[in-house]
């Protein structure tokens, strides 16, 4: 193939331009480096101010697999994932044909010159780049070559798209930390490529970016990174865990930033010990043993690891040990889909353990909420006395979103019912482990170490009395198990509520999600109510047990689906025994394929659901 | 009871459990009696000690000793890593956990195998009947090759030697001995209490309601036809338990003369053997594997090797379960830093 | 005290005869050899043709701990727990206080008179019983005294209450298996202290037993005997078991029966393995090996062992592997209370592992289904290829029960959809693992072995596509899950169906229950409907996914009362997720405090809620 | 592709699977192709062999070679069990796993010891690379005690030890070697094929991707650091696998030479070392544990010891899986007597 400028299709030449409202998804193979390029673009548009979403679709191994990152540009602020891209960067002959294929007509495609396929569409405007050529005229040592190849691509973009330079400077500078060689290497390759797309290039497609102030109030963040920064600012004082995709890189930040911010000012020693377990069930039992002794403990995983601690939830739920588990979900069952997002284990975490239990479960919507449920679980945790489970997935967790800045902690620590010496004096013999004194079923416990005589006690998961004595009476059973609810409904409204959106004044139809789908969703009823005048409210759920104002809400309306990223259904399974009179009302809008819930879908299915 | 107290003046009524409710006989009895005694003469504060354990006869005994003592009596075969975690809860305190050989060497084996490598503060005892007693009579991974036992029939597979698990995975500590030898066990468990670092203490403790086989290693007639090999055994009638008498030092081999005149023949590790050498400790337990016996006494000792603690180098001015928001939460001028930090 | 014939309170000798109604409960320690003598009285009644039910009350250790034996005889046939005893046998000083108390006025109490504590009570009937001194004149070996001292009560009740002592010597001698000395030391002295009972003991009491004909049609057996059983003429030919309190037993009679029925006629050798795995972890998946591999594979265990099964269970869900998967259930949650009875697991197993799942679960009532589903839960795993579970509880599997004779399978083994040599042949290359080819969902398997070029596979628990090779692509994953689901739409109508019985014409009253709740649940009905003159109908659940007839039930009823052994109503649950539209109607009878459900719990629960 | 075949009149083809998705120079891939050499050398009809695996990297591998065998790639960690069940099904063939040290010594380690202990007909290789590759580049438990890991840290704990934990937990056929030793992979390899029972393969599988920090045993530096002590080490540079001729004999301490002149030592166990002796190889694990250095070769054998389904005593005539109801329902009759004993 030549690098002659390319012919440009009549309809595409006719069409208005487009600015700042489309998609761009670039193909190259995992392990090439062109993270850095791509994670470069999304910084230079969003420190143009353009909203932005970045998402990452990458194989279950290492190294050579096709991997696409789609970069969403949206003027409005839609972050959703889109089905079809406008534009493609095709690097990778492997999957050449296919990226070619999914081009929308009128589209555009970058690609690497040295891929000797042919293009049979008509449809679309096509930009060859010499990819080689140019890294070769740039001298860069041979073992970066295919590194730098990457930064080609970003450079010949700027130009077409009107990508501003500085801003892919600053994008690249900051990634390398300022490392002098590093940047000007990558920088020159992508302004020299810039330079020659302006030579030998014309623009023949409607597509670009201008500069808008709409990312100000922003950040870039992932939210595995927001968790193990809302951790730290939690206090958090023991994290075991065991490497699971797409979990390890909560606990892996939080060795990071470790010492930037948990280095004690006394001691000058960290306040936060990070374990790796042998496995699991060593994980949970760890953070189970540390929330017992009266530390700020957590776990993290991902479904195969939430199967594996269901005894020990089991355990921590029956001995009222607080722990935080972090389930950043991929697609199950089994080992299923690991680089892959879903919502599938909403039901098995809320029934987690054999016997009967309750679950306080958050669902964080972003970085932002990861950040602010990473500090608030534990006080939950440790004013409950329970397991608290915090459900992100991977596409929160591993992917880069705009989101608000993370914002310090409004509340001291909730460390919940504690006695020290002082207070068991006090009380002299009044006080049992599992006494309810507050009638809110919430006990008060004594930590190891707490030399008071009275203060001592032998946790069990074996049948227990309100002073934790062994028994298997029958009336003590039930009295502990019925207090022990009791404080799952102390909690309902103690913990986040619900964020509800009524549109105008009011819809006989309710939406309701939790988690990610609210990208696809809040799209989704702006093009309701905009192009097919259905007006629609809606639901976002932070949180389990289920606070009366979901009761409410639905009773508000006639109809109510659950948005969600699983096939059963699994929230409006929740819904439905929760509220047996409403669940009439009650309609799923789900379905679970690996990918992030995308407007398209959700739009589709809402009206065939409607029309039904 | 007597009203002697120690030298911090707590009698030994404030280092007892409930009462057992475990068969008489059992030997797992006599260890927590042990416990008890030790934990007395040493003058320890119950307050300075957590117990732990797993699921079984053995793991109930956490609640017939040390009664002032904080515990966790978890789940079967999770012992070591709950104890991993609550030590940290307050680095000043010593852990004492009490676990059985199907709760170590089947569910537990992983926990286990890999606690030895963290060297937490931790007396790891297991109680080893070569049964599961709680479920009554199944065998368990330590049961000898061969064994019969009523409903489970014969066991074909080689016994897992604790001592020798521990030791090649690294413990600090690896100690054996007998329920019935009141003064090695005592000793043993002086020692375990006052090393710094697992202390891993296999514990031969007959069940005599389960494994009372004649073909068993604990049995009779198996002592008498295999009085030339010196094996650590003993033969458990129902309901008695065997106090063996002062004067058995290191070195011997002696022959222990039952209640119904039967004899049996426990052999301990010479006076001079030098714990603290691993290669002799690793050949001895070769040649034992190999021989098919099993020695008491202290078989390694690395009082250097740093403990969990150590290795994450703790504050030590306040116990990490009282420290207060003012040093675990981050200032509020770092937010700003960190938001910026993400671009 | 004395051992002069009893003073005999007033009212009681007004009292007219009561015949064949009556409860007794024998308190005595564990390890102490009563097993024996209350199975005696049990074997004796239950041959005299009287209905009767016998439940061992036992504590979670293994010697010398309180322990109650309650028989209670029931010329109606009712065998469900009562809750306080006409009888009451104190042999244990420990509890012999709690035990005088917990007899009704105008009950009786036969007590060793060894034991030297105050009778407190005028309204009962008291014969003292000079145990040792019976024994010692029987001159039994010393050792076995204590053990022989039990067959004292059984002796002196024989003659107090006319239980026919030839029947007490049948069932003597049915236990030993005729061994001479030990039937007649035993039986000695059960006959001498009848005498003895005769010659000094005046009945002052109205309770006696009759010969009936109500039982020549039943057996007396256990439940986990009666699966050992039913898998072994199920054809099982792999089990891997960990022990567990109550389950243990399963694979235990299992290897008891081996030898008689399952000794291979060609090789001489037997035809199934059972291996003691390392744990439930190696358990399910020795199970889950043999399964894919084309045996008979099953597995037992109770709570904290499902727990621990969950990702196996997932795992064989997701690649298609029969298991067939005992829950013998004991209260939860954690250890909880090992040797006390629960139907706590339903929600969690119904949910097992992470990500979108379905179960097929069976529920036994009694040990005649239990053999029954022993059997049938093989076809039904093969024929599905997916894990099936069977739950019973301790109650169920550890207690003896009268029950119908095992019945012989009437359909020859389903072994489902295998493909061999030959097959594959005729096929040509038309095969794929994982392809729907009869629109059931149930596609068709191959086994190692299989010396056919187009044979092999390899099974994964990772995406995979019709032919079952790796995949990550999102059409693939969500077309096999479809597909999957619709194994078990298949299976509805092809499993158990529910048991229904609707009273006279009908009521506008549903009770609806499963496993061994029934006992309760009928006696109750025939309760409300003579002293109430309520009519209820009742259906009881056999299986899960469940039937459209559990549909058309509900739909045919105002009110349905769903009766279960758990705190949270689980089957109500269910239910209620499974039929919205119902879901008004359903409403929950259900505690857990470890005991199996008593009539007189029932009936009270059923007329408070019936008031509302 | 050349098309000669071997003496059941296959070709290499017929013994390769699918393309393999691993990194470039990735020892596994040497492992996976060796494996396809010997089971075209040994005439092995692939429906004889059932491969099993764990997850991650090595455990993706049977995907990528014999895929006309059937396989099972199960669980992290559990390859032991579903092997051990599985190999029931057909007592004549043959089972082939492949786990990784992260596989095996972490979340598997409890399975790999009992399944030492049964010694079911499988070939079991750890493909060792001291990290978790497929989860990118956490410690394994066979990390060297002091290795640094990009965002990972030191590693404080002392590495476990794969043939010295199968030895004492009583394995039959106990070997290690390197993957880029093709000559003693692939005579091991054949020697435990045709082992009968378990045979415990190590093989140590450097990961080019994560796995190369300079204080890596598996590095240059540390080797010309090391060279006295007699490690089996190797340095690999990215996307380079590397070769060792075919003139390294056993006896032999090899300097080894890569493409950038930097050299490795190996040391392989003399030809005359007696491998069927259980106190020797006891020995030599213990002096080689103390000393800190790896062996490489055929550690022990016990061709004696009874296998899984010999202690079982199996019916031969006929596959277990292909036994059909008359063999497997017991006959009508007895029904009868069954509810007799009842009572
Ligand atoms: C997960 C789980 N599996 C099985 C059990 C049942 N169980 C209770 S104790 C025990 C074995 C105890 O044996 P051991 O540890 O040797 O203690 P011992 O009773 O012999 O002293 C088992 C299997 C359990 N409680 N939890
Ligand atoms: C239960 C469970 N926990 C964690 C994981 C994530 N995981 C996948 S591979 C792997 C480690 C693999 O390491 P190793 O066995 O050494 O194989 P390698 O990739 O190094 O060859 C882990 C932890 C999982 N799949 N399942
Ligand atoms: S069963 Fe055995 S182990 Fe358990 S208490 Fe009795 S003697 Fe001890
Ligand atoms: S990451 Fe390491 S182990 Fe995994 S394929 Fe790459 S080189 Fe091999
Ligand atoms: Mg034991
Ligand atoms: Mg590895």
């Amino acid at each position: 193939m030549t690098s002659e400028p390319s012919s440009v299709p009549q309809k595409s030449s006719l069409h208005d331009p487009v600015i700042n409202d489309f998609s761009i998804t670039v193909g190259t193979r995992n392990g090439s480096g062109s993270a850095t390029s791509n994670l470069t673009l999304l910084r230079a548009l969003f420190r143009m101010g353009i909203p932005i979403s970045g998402k990452n679709l990458f194989p279950s191994n290492i190294q050579g697999q096709p991997t696409w990152f789609t970069i969403r540009i949206s003027k409005d602020g839609y972050l959703a994932r889109t089905e079809k891209p406008e534009i493609v960067v095709a690097m990778n002959t492997d999957c050449f044909v296919q990226d070619v294929k999914s081009i929308i007509p009128g589209g555009v495609l970058f690609y690497d010159q040295d891929i000797n396929l042919p293009i049979d569409r008509k449809d679309i405007v096509c930009y060859p780049m010499p990819v080689k050529q140019l890294v070769k005229g740039m001298d860069v040592p041979s073992n970066l070559r295919s590194y730098a190849a990457n930064m080609v691509y970003v450079g010949v973009m700027a130009q077409i798209l009107s990508i501003d330079l500085q801003k892919i400077y600053q994008a690249i500078d900051f990634h390398f930390k300022g490392k002098k060689t590093a940047v000007d290497l990558n920088y020159g390759v992508a302004n020299a490529s810039a330079i020659w797309a302006s030579e030998n290039l014309q623009k023949g497609d409607p597509y670009r970016v201008e500069p808008m102030d709409k990312t100000k109030d922003y950040i870039l963040a992932e939210g595995n990174t927001a968790a193990a920064l809302g951790s730290l600012y939690g206090g958090v004082q023991f994290v075991s865990w065991y490497p699971i995709t797409p979990a390890s890189t909560i606990p892996e930040e939080l060795n990071y930033y470790l010492p930037m911010l948990r280095k004690d000012p006394v001691s000058g020693k960290y306040t936060c010990v990070v374990v790796q377990a042998e496995d699991e069930l060593g994980a949970i039992g760890m953070a189970a043993g540390a929330g017992w002794a009266g530390l700020r403990a957590m776990t993290s995983t991902s479904g195969p690891g939430i199967s594996l601690m269901a005894e020990f939830t089991g355990l921590a739920y029956y001995t009222e040990t607080p722990i935080v588990i972090w389930n950043v979900a991929r697609v199950g069952p089994s080992t299923g889909m690991p680089t892959r997002t879903a919502q599938g284990d909403v039901t098995f975490t809320y029934f987690l353990g054999h016997g009967d239990t309750d679950a306080i479960i958050l669902f964080p919507k972003d970085p932002n909420e990861c950040f602010e449920f990473g500090w608030k679980a534990f006080d939950y945790a440790e004013r409950y006395q329970t397991p608290v489970f915090v459900m992100s997935d991977l596409d929160l967790g591993m992917q880069y979103w705009m989101t608000e800045p993370f914002k310090y902690p409004d509340t001291p620590m909730d460390r919940g019912k504690i006695l020290w010496e002082e207070d068991l004096e006090r009380l002299k013999d009044e006080w049992g482990r599992y006494k309810d004194v507050d009638n809110d079923g919430i006990p008060y416990r004594t930590l190891p170490g707490n030399r008071h005589p009275n203060a001592a006690w032998l946790a069990r998961g074996t049948g227990h009395n309100e002073y934790a004595k062994y028994t298997e009476s029958a009336e003590k059973w039930e009295e502990v198990m019925d207090r022990i609810k009791k404080k799952f409904e102390t909690a309902r409204e103690q913990i986040p509520l619900p964020k509800i959106d009524i549109m105008d004044n009011g819809s006989p139809i309710g939406l309701i999600c939790y988690g990610t789908t609210w990208m696809a969703v809040e799209e989704t009823r702006h093009i309701l109510r905009d192009q097919h005048n259905i007006k629609t409210d809606y639901l976002r759920i932070l949180a389990t047990p289920f606070s009366k104002q979901i009761c409410e809400f639905i009773q508000q309306h006639e109809r109510v689906y659950i948005v969600e990223l699983n096939r059963d259904g699994q929230m409006r399974q929740l819904l439905t025994m929760e509220y047996p009179k409403l669940a009439t009302r009650l309609a799923s809008l789900c379905h679970a394929d690996g990918l992030s819930m995308s407007t398209e879908w959700l739009l589709k299915a809402f009206l065939k659901k409607e029309a039904e | 009871m007597s009203n002697e107290v120690n030298q911090i003046g707590l009698s030994k009524a404030d280092y007892r459990g409930a009462v057992s409710t475990l068969c008489q006989g059992c030997g797992h009895n006599s260890i927590a009696n042990q416990i008890v005694s030790v934990a007395y003469e040493l003058n320890l504060h119950p307050e300075d000690i957590i117990k732990f354990s797993g699921i079984g006869c053995s793991s109930k005994c956490p609640t017939y000793f040390l009664g002032r003592s904080f515990g966790f009596n978890g789940l079967h075969g999770r012992m070591p890593p709950v104890a991993t975690g609550a030590l940290f809860g307050d680095t000043r305190l010593k852990g004492l956990g009490m676990s059985g050989d199907g709760d170590t060497a089947s569910i537990g084996m992983g926990h286990f195998k890999h606690i030895n490598r963290r060297n937490p503060n931790l007396v790891y005892i297991v109680a080893n009947n070569g049964v599961y007693g709680l479920t009554k009579g199944q065998f368990s991974a330590t049961a000898e090759r061969g064994l019969t036992l009523k409903r489970q029939g014969v066991n074909p597979y080689m016994p897992i030697d604790i001592c020798t698990e521990a030791l090649i995975s690294g413990a600090s500590f690896v100690a054996r001995s007998f329920a019935g030898d009141a003064k090695q066990l005592k000793s043993l468990l002086k020692g375990a209490f006052s090393h710094k670092g697992l202390a891993v203490l296999d514990i031969i403790s007959p069940c005599v309601t389960f494994n009372n086989d004649e073909s068993s290693v604990h049995s009779y007639d198996w002592a008498k036809t295999h009085q030339t090999l010196l094996h650590d055994i003993s033969y458990i009638q129902h309901f008695e338990e065997i106090m063996i008498e002062d004067d058995f030092l290191p070195g011997m081999v002696k022959e222990v003369s039952l209640h119904d005149g039967s004899v049996i023949v426990l052999k301990k590790l010479e006076r001079d053997y030098d714990p603290t050498n691993l290669v002799e400790a690793h050949r001895l337990m070769a040649e034992a594997s190999d021989q098919n016996f099993m020695l008491t006494g202290l078989i390694y000792l690395n009082p250097e090797q740093p403990t969990l603690t150590d290795i994450y180098d703790m504050p030590e001015d306040t116990p990490f379960n009282r420290m207060t928001e003012d040093r675990l939460r981050p200032a509020a001028e770092t937010m700003d830093k960190i938001n910026k930090l993400m671009f």
